[in-house]
């Protein structure tokens, strides 16, 4: 563990105003993520925690370079990816999966889910031939809980919990070295929240895997996460180990972040703190 | 009002209250369900998704969509049982003495109509308050809520405020013509945590302050534990359990009560929560379903033939 | 739900009722000289105006009777169908193949590609589209190859727009990220990822247009600038019994169904299509 | 700020949308076969006079030239003189131009009051047989373009239960004696019930005709809107303070409803008014189209080119003019 695998360096990243839409000249930009310093070593679980409008999914887009930096560095395992182009980013891209939020319109509705898991594998040549993909797709959904059978159905034939285990299937299948995990759980009941948590720890575990996981819910990422970054209008507040975190908060805002937090037993001052 | 005999009778009463989609008469949306809200006291309603909870709310209000039908049960408001009401008797009793605090602030204002008037419609068109009268209350709502400078507020659009500040606007609608009760309905899932105990502190304010008989319902047991008396847990259309908060915690009965307790994240005791609901759990608790449905059935076929 | 949504849907009724009628009209346009009871061309002024084989006065073997110039009427109608269908299937591909390719690449790659384009829609959208396809063809001279032109240079916009309208929306869903997040490359997810679900709004905009070419050939022959007056079409037609209506109102009744119904079909065989194959709405 | 400069922008659009109407209209217009020169002029006639006429109309410089000094003469009104009719181009448009106008806008009324009357009976009654109808009513007038709806018309009300008038604007035998073109305005203005009644008897099949699909484009998306609207958080909660369904449909569904329909009938409305290129000739009615069927047949360029570019002026106007009134209903875009 001599070099982290995401060493971040006073990263800034902007996007055009989109109240301020017009043909001609430079469109007004609002800048989302100010100076952002941020290393994650291998094999570790990153929670990054914030409310509406923190930049949290922002970062997380950046990391997997979803969109495109306007100043700072980001370097994955050694390899400057700052301002890569698609081309040169395409080896990279089976060791930076992502697992989506929205899972029904994060998985394309007329592909079946064998395509969808299958193309990837055969584009970075981890499988040779349709019927080695369709091997390897088999063997992620059974990875992942699901029936192998599922290959054939199209994502709107399954339900909401099923549809993230497929999104998690599809992240795993390259077999990559890091997978973000973006607000995966925010959309589900408490009892399939608890469940792709497990899955999620499980499959760290058995693959080794780096994660980053998005949450706006401080609770979901104690278990989860042996580091919590907190971050507040494209800011980091604070980054430490989760223990020490939840224990003594130094950020006064994370102190409010979990002061707010509903835990499940009776507190007749709770509302009034 | 005259606290002491309010309190010796619920507000809100649901008995036996069974609804079935109209195309499979024999499969129940709601099983039998039993609610009943005192005044000033605020009830949980919890369960998962499908679990019925919307259904329950929509029951009260008499917007059920047009796919099931109430097959067995009464819903009485006060003196009044809504069921045998015909529908614009039913609909008056409705808005005089219930309101609705929706989920999502986003959604739940009419982006194209100013502030004022969604607050004080139901004032002024249905229950005959001047204008002018109902603005200066629409006006005193809004203070009561904490927003400041209501006059401007009152002219605004629904898209020139912030989430938090529609919630504001409607927790003060549904106060606006002193129901006797009001059903919330997951009235903070959409916002941020720290806007969460903000509004929360409002709500549970404004129903101490009106003595309001408040159903609260929500799939979120830490909000449960944090502004309700007293709790039904809902699944597959079947309560399952009907305690007192205090008790659900200290000693929940149903293993599907347990199961959840277990299943909600806390970072206090990283180790025992988000335990997933084990599979037994749930084949458990869809056998007594099926069985108490065998018995319903029976028993409605026995009805039919005597 | 997932049990239920992969029960095979009843029988469309919509897809079987027009495609049922396309179908005869196909038959129609190929076999016509095996099925025309007589040539679509001969002239007999002892046989002019004869009516239908229902009322008084009509003669055996005219079974939709005669024009003004003693020809045929049923014997037209088939002839004209070739006409009709040739312009449909020619023209609308083509629009479509234009159209489609234009739109997507506008919706997915945006920028100053989107800004032409868009622009030239703007223009186009700002002419009348039957003037401007009469216009066109008296410009380049009339004819079948004039038509076919004329039709695909002003319908090609109706399939730009509503696929590009199609492709931004598409555009915005998640699973494009993860596309790019899984390594393809834009021209890859453009083809592999956003087509497909382009595709079943384009398959209901062809079957459509087809209809749309079929009345825009009949309009065109109606103002006599479309094919040379003799060939049989059905635009023709109604043009000749428009002037006659209240003497032999059967030369216009009988190619105005046929134009009816063929228009109908088209439409609703294309969204029978899309409710029956689209993966999504299955 | 934001506001002037989106006006700024639409402007801009504006006038690149209508100087590339002009160079299609010229270009297309020029690569003509056929020598209109050469039509105007009796057989035999001599070089001499060709080129003086060639002059006369300047047709002997240079294609960009003769652009240049057309376009400039079209921005001071000047459309040049018809070739068939000998008369300035302005002149002869302007005179044709109300007949149309009001063929348009009585077929967009017939086709607003019966759309919206489809669409909130659709929605009232919504998830029952009656929509199912609607529904199957909507699918026909859509898919059956106005030119087949005119005809079955005519055949229908016109000859074999001849209620209307076939062809023509007004009956020859009434001479209105008006003073401006606009005649059902005017007969109303003036109280001439008589002739009133007799355009309307010419025009009312042709307005159907063109109004029909225009129906059903209005009743189709505004029910499809209606009742998304109707599934809102918003009106759901107008229902449970004890609003009617009639009164939750009017009051609270049905402005933020009009918007998306709104947007789509700005583009539909050109598409009526082009149609009544088709529907004029159909009818015999005197307006704009059926003088342009007639000047594409005659190889009258100069009226060509006036005609369509008062259609494309007009287009564009409608097309600003939807854009406007969609601002000043959503307060979205009102109080930024």
């Amino acid at each position: 563990m001599s070099e982290p695998l995401f060493d971040v360096e006073n990263l800034y990243v902007s996007f055009p105003d989109p109240n301020h839409k017009t043909l001609f000249g430079q469109m007004p930009m609002v800048e989302v993520l100010h100076g952002i310093r941020l290393k994650i070593e291998e094999g570790t679980v990153v929670g990054l925690v914030g409310e509406s409008g923190s930049g949290k999914s922002t970062l997380g887009r950046a990391l997997v370079r979803l969109l495109d930096p306007v100043s700072g560095s980001i370097r994955f395992a050694g390899t400057d990816i700052t301002y890569l182009d698609e081309n040169a980013l395409r080896p990279l891209r089976r060791d930076l999966q992502v697992i989506f939020q929205d899972p029904l319109s994060a998985l394309n509705p007329r592909l079946t889910i064998g395509t969808i898991i299958g193309r990837p594998l055969q584009l970075h040549g981890l499988a040779n031939g349709r019927r080695e993909a369709l091997k390897l797709t088999q063997e992620a959904l059974e990875h992942v809980g699901l029936p192998t059978a599922f290959v054939a159905r199209y994502p709107h034939e399954l339900s909401g919990g099923q549809r993230q285990r497929v999104g998690i299937a599809r992240a795993i299948a390259t077999r990559p070295r890091f997978v973000l995990a973006d607000e995966i759980v925010s959309g589900l009941d408490v009892s399939s929240q608890a469940q792709i948590l497990t899955l999620l720890a499980d499959l760290k575990k058995d693959l080794g895997l780096t994660i980053v996981f998005i949450s706006h819910d401080l609770s979901v990422v104690r278990r989860l996460c042996d580091q919590v970054v907190v971050l507040r209008h494209g800011e980091i507040l604070e980054n430490r180990p989760t223990g020490p975190l939840f224990e003594h908060p130094e950020h006064p805002y994370t102190a409010e972040l979990k002061a707010a937090i509903p835990l499940p037993e009776v507190d007749g001052d709770w509302l009034n703190s | 009002m005259s606290p002491d005999k309010a309190t010796a009778r619920s507000y809100l009463d649901i008995d036996d209250l069974s609804i079935v989609l109209k195309h499979q008469p024999t499969h129940r949306l709601l099983r039998s369900v039993g609610l009943h809200v005192m005044p000033g006291e605020v009830r949980g309603l919890v369960g998962e998704s499908g679990a019925g909870k919307s259904m329950i709310g929509k029951t009260i209000f008499d917007i059920l969509p047009r796919a099931v039908e109430i097959v067995e049960g009464s819903v009485r408001l006060g003196d009044d049982e809504l069921l045998k009401l015909p529908q614009s008797a039913r609909r008056k009793v409705i808005a005089r003495t219930s309101a609705l605090i929706p989920q999502d602030p986003l959604t739940a204002l009419n982006p194209v109509r100013r502030i004022e008037p969604q607050i004080t419609d139901r004032l002024t068109r249905i229950l005959g308050v001047s204008k002018s009268d109902a603005r200066e209350r629409a006006r005193a709502l809004l203070d009561e809520v904490h927003i400041r400078d209501p006059e401007s507020v009152l002219r605004n659009y629904p898209h020139q405020l912030s989430g938090g500040m529609r919630q504001r606007v409607l927790i003060a609608a549904a106060f606006a013509a002193e129901p006797k009760l009001i059903v919330a309905d997951e009235p903070t899932t959409a916002l941020d945590v720290t806007v969460q105990k903000q509004i929360l502190k409002l709500i549970a304010e404004m129903q101490a302050r009106h003595g309001t008989a408040l159903l609260f319902v929500t799939h979120d047991l830490g909000v449960v534990a944090k502004i309700c008396q007293n709790v039904s847990v809902l699944y597959g259309g079947k309560i399952v359990e009907d305690t007192e908060v205090k008790s659900l915690f200290a000693r929940p009965t149903h293993a599907y009560t347990q199961a959840l307790i277990a299943a909600t994240p806390r970072y206090d005791r990283p180790d025992e929560s988000l335990v997933p609901v084990p599979a037994a759990v749930i084949e458990a608790t869809q056998h007594e379903i099926a069985a108490a449905d065998d018995a319903w059935l029976g028993a409605r076929q026995a009805g039919g033939r005597r | 739900m997932s049990e239920h949504a992969r029960h095979r849907r009843p029988v469309s009724w919509r897809l079987i009722l027009s495609g049922s009628w396309l179908a005869i009209v196909i038959i129609c346009a190929v076999f016509a000289p095996y099925i025309a009871p007589h040539d679509p061309l001969a002239q007999d002024l002892l046989l002019e105006r004869l009516p239908p084989f229902w009322v008084s006065g009509a003669e055996p073997g005219y079974y939709l009777g005669t024009d003004g110039l003693g020809r045929d009427v049923l014997s037209r109608i088939i002839y004209g169908a070739r006409i009709a269908l040739t312009v449909a299937f020619v023209a609308a591909t083509a629009a479509c193949l234009i159209g489609s390719t234009m739109g997507l690449v506008a919706g997915y790659f945006r920028g100053w590609l989107d800004q032409i384009v868009s622009r030239i829609v703007d223009i186009w959208m700002s002419f009348p589209p039957v003037l401007f396809s009469i216009l066109l063809v008296a410009v380049i001279g009339t004819g079948l190859h004039s038509v076919i032109i004329a039709i695909t240079a002003i319908d090609w916009i109706r399939f730009c727009r509503v696929v590009r309208a199609e492709t931004l929306v598409q555009t915005r869903m998640d699973y494009i990220d993860s596309a790019r997040a899984a390594g393809f490359s834009r021209l890859n997810i453009l083809v592999r990822e956003v087509f497909p679900n382009a595709l079943p709004t384009i398959v209901a905009l062809l079957s459509l247009e087809m209809g749309i070419a079929v009345i825009v050939e009949a309009i065109l022959s109606f103002v006599n600038l479309s094919i040379s007056t003799d060939d049989p079409t059905w635009g023709g037609m109604i043009a000749e019994g428009r002037t006659i209506i209240h003497f032999a109102w059967w030369v216009l009744v009988f190619p105005l169904i046929a134009l009816f119904l063929t228009v109908l079909a088209f439409s609703q065989f294309g969204e029978g299509l899309r409710d029956r194959f689209d993966p999504v709405l299955r | 700020m934001t506001a002037l400069r989106a006006i700024l922008t639409r402007a801009l659009m504006t006038a690149i949308t209508l100087f590339g109407v002009a160079v299609i209209v010229f270009v297309v217009i020029r690569v003509a076969p056929g020598d209109p020169i050469a039509m105007m002029l009796p057989p035999g006639a001599s070089d001499d006079d060709i080129a003086h006429l060639r002059a006369l109309y300047g047709l002997d410089k240079s294609i960009v030239q003769q652009f240049f000094i057309w376009l400039g003469n079209v921005l001071q009104g000047d459309f040049g003189t018809s070739i068939s009719i000998r008369q300035p181009v302005s002149r002869i448009v302007l005179n044709r131009l109300p007949a149309t106008l009001e063929l348009s806008l009585l077929a967009m009324t017939i086709a607003v009051l019966f759309g919206g009357a489809l669409a909130f009976f659709a929605t009232r009654f919504r998830e029952t047989p009656a929509e199912t109808g609607v529904d199957i009513i909507n699918g026909i007038a859509l898919s059956v373009p106005d030119f087949l709806w005119g005809l079955a018309l005519i055949l229908l009300l016109g000859v074999a239960w001849p209620v209307f008038e076939i062809s023509g604007r007004i009956s020859p035998s009434l001479d209105p004696q008006f003073s401006t073109q606009f005649y059902l305005l005017e007969s109303i203005l003036r109280l001439r019930l008589d002739v009133t009644l007799d355009l309307l008897d010419h025009m009312l099949m042709p307005a159907l005709a063109l109004a029909l699909p225009l129906a059903a484009v209005i009743a189709q998306l505004l029910k499809v809107s209606l009742k998304e609207t109707m599934n809102q958080d918003y009106v759901m909660l107008a229902r449970t303070k004890g609003f009617s369904e009639s009164h939750v449909i009017s009051h609270d569904a049905f402005r933020n409803a009009l918007l998306p329909t709104l947007t789509l009938t700005g583009i539909q409305l050109t598409f009526l008014i082009g149609g009544t290129v088709i529907i004029e000739r159909l009818f015999s009615y005197e307006g704009l189209g059926n003088l342009a069927i007639d000047a594409v047949i005659n190889r009258d360029l100069p009226l060509i080119q006036g005609i369509v570019l008062l259609f494309a002026i007009l287009f564009v106007g409608i097309n600003l003019a939807v854009d406007l009134l969609y601002t000043v209903l959503n307060p979205r875009l009102r109080h930024g």
